[in-house]
């Protein structure tokens, strides 16, 4: 008998049902070109089905593939359309053919990048760096790193305010500090989850004393698109 | 010829410089020569260095020159360094890079429908990495991010540039025959 | 001889190495070396390889073997990175350059606030870089100086305009997938 464990090393083969499709109509060497679409379909759903059987989450893109295969199918047991003359009817399987060609390729452009890669990483450059005292710590950065250093900082932002209200003490003077540096950072803040960060009654007096401070200073607005829907805090 | 100017210096910066080292910033060092002469200086460096030894080699990579281990010495250099062999790219990953580096700038939602498969992470491992950057972002609605390869890309496959690529045409004849 | 082994290995390994070679680390590599014979292999080495070409040289530091470029040809290679655009930055400058990007015009005052930090040094490195600028005074008390990112900080990061930066909302769902 074979075991559940045995069946999920090779289900992990597949990454998507491109990949699936692929595997089906090598292993039976069929003609990409001339799917025999009946079979395949039965084939597939047999193996979301033993996907199934075996507990294993079956990603969305799988079950689309799945009604696209019967679609197809549906459509191939209909009589050819009349067509116009010298056209020749759609085959109902030509935008999967062309996929699955597609998909092809770049598994095999993947391929050679592989290829490339073990020898890319079998090669050195000089270890030392005799000229770089000066910018030891620096890297050379770009878009990815820059919103990444952001969002850490508004990470970190947030804990210390967290950790900050724990304290019992609070002025009005912090509040106002606090709640101008949240803004901005956030442009825009939800009332009921600002005042969800007071720890206490008297943190969510000054809370409230703090933002009505700030709307007479004119620094924000207090905005409601209708009644008892959440105020929005938006900087000016 | 190695011991003489300007071979000697130039290959002084090879070695100095981590990145590979582009003719045009050559060119700023020695105003004296012409981008042909430099060129000319180049090529007789490159081949007479990779010849008098064999464990180095000057090659060509990312538009510019640069020195590096040869292949053949990578297991005795690993057990020095004592490193491991670093980790590959996923099968994903690679597929993913495929996708990217054939119809840059693509978006994320054109990756997705190429690969068949939503997901995101070989994304976020490919910023981390800086083999993919961000290019912008495409004028459709939604404006979704445009991503595509970056020199590291080259230098990590050893690429000159993408042109070193076979083209997607070629993979299909690979597929039809 | 250069290219014979275990000649080309050891050069290979000089390369590589970010510390000076120590012949004791060589013998684990080489265990068919006597250490009188691994001696007499570095001599050789270095007396061959320093006089083949005249741009670099292994020298003994420390107990250990390293190869450097010769010093006659420091100041053309000092010449050389000077045309290196140096983009390069550290964390902290990174980390305010990302607080100024994401919410310009802003002032010190708030930036050392948002980040927890103050020092203002890296402010001083992105004017000199000219990532930022400055972008005028705020009308509260103190005036401070309001900073903003430059041209010269889209050209950098391959930006039309600052809509073109992701968002934290689409960064989060790049971690969460």
């Amino acid at each position: 008998m074979t075991t559940g464990a045995d069946y999920q090393v090779e289900l992990e083969i597949f990454e998507g049902p491109l990949d699936l499709l692929l595997h089906l109509i090598k292993e039976q060497e069929l003609d990409i070109y001339d799917i025999p679409i009946a079979q395949i379909t039965d084939q597939y759903l047999r193996y979301l089905q033993m996907m199934k059987d075996l507990n294993i989450n079956i990603a969305g893109e799988f079950l689309v593939m799945a009604a696209t295969l019967i679609f197809i199918k549906s459509r191939m047991l209909l009589p050819v359309e009349v067509v116009e003359e010298g056209e020749e009817g759609e085959d109902p399987r030509q935008d999967l053919v062309s996929q699955l060609l597609e998909h092809e390729k770049f598994k095999k452009a993947a391929s050679l990048l592989h290829d490339r890669q073990v020898v890319a990483l079998s090669i050195w450059p000089r270890g030392d760096e005799e000229f770089e005292e000066e910018e030891k710590e620096a890297v050379s950065v770009n878009v990815f790193d820059l919103i990444r250093a952001f969002h850490r900082i508004v990470e970190r932002y947030q804990e210390n305010i967290v950790m900050e209200v724990q304290h019992e003490e609070v002025s009005l003077e912090q509040k106002l500090t606090e709640l101008r540096s949240l803004l901005m950072l956030q442009r825009e803040v939800l009332f009921s989850s600002f005042l969800r960060k007071a720890v206490s009654r008297l943190h969510l007096v000054i809370t409230f004393f703090a933002l009505l401070e700030m709307a007479r200073l004119g620094e924000v607005r207090l905005m409601q698109s209708m009644a008892f829907d959440d105020i929005r805090i938006v900087a000016c | 010829m190695l011991k003489d100017e300007p071979f000697s210096q130039i290959l002084a910066i090879l070695f100095a410089s981590r990145e590979p080292v582009m003719p045009g910033d050559l060119l700023a060092v020695f105003p004296h020569l012409s981008p042909e002469e430099l060129v000319g200086v180049l090529t007789a460096l490159v081949q007479e260095f990779n010849q008098i030894q064999s464990s180095l080699e000057i090659r060509q990579v990312a538009g510019g020159y640069r020195i590096t281990t040869r292949v053949e010495h990578h297991e005795v250099i690993r057990e020095y360094l004592k490193t491991q062999p670093s980790a590959r790219l996923s099968a994903a990953a690679l597929e993913t890079l495929a996708v990217i580096a054939y119809r840059q700038p693509i978006t994320f939602p054109e990756i997705a429908e190429i690969r068949g498969i939503k997901g995101s992470s070989t994304i976020k491992t490919l910023l981390e990495k800086k083999l993919i950057e961000i290019k912008g972002r495409k004028k459709v609605v939604g404006r979704p991010i445009l991503y595509g390869t970056t020199r590291e890309f080259l230098i990590h496959f050893g690429l000159n540039d993408l042109s070193e690529l076979p083209t997607l045409e070629e993979f299909e004849e690979l597929l039809q025959s």
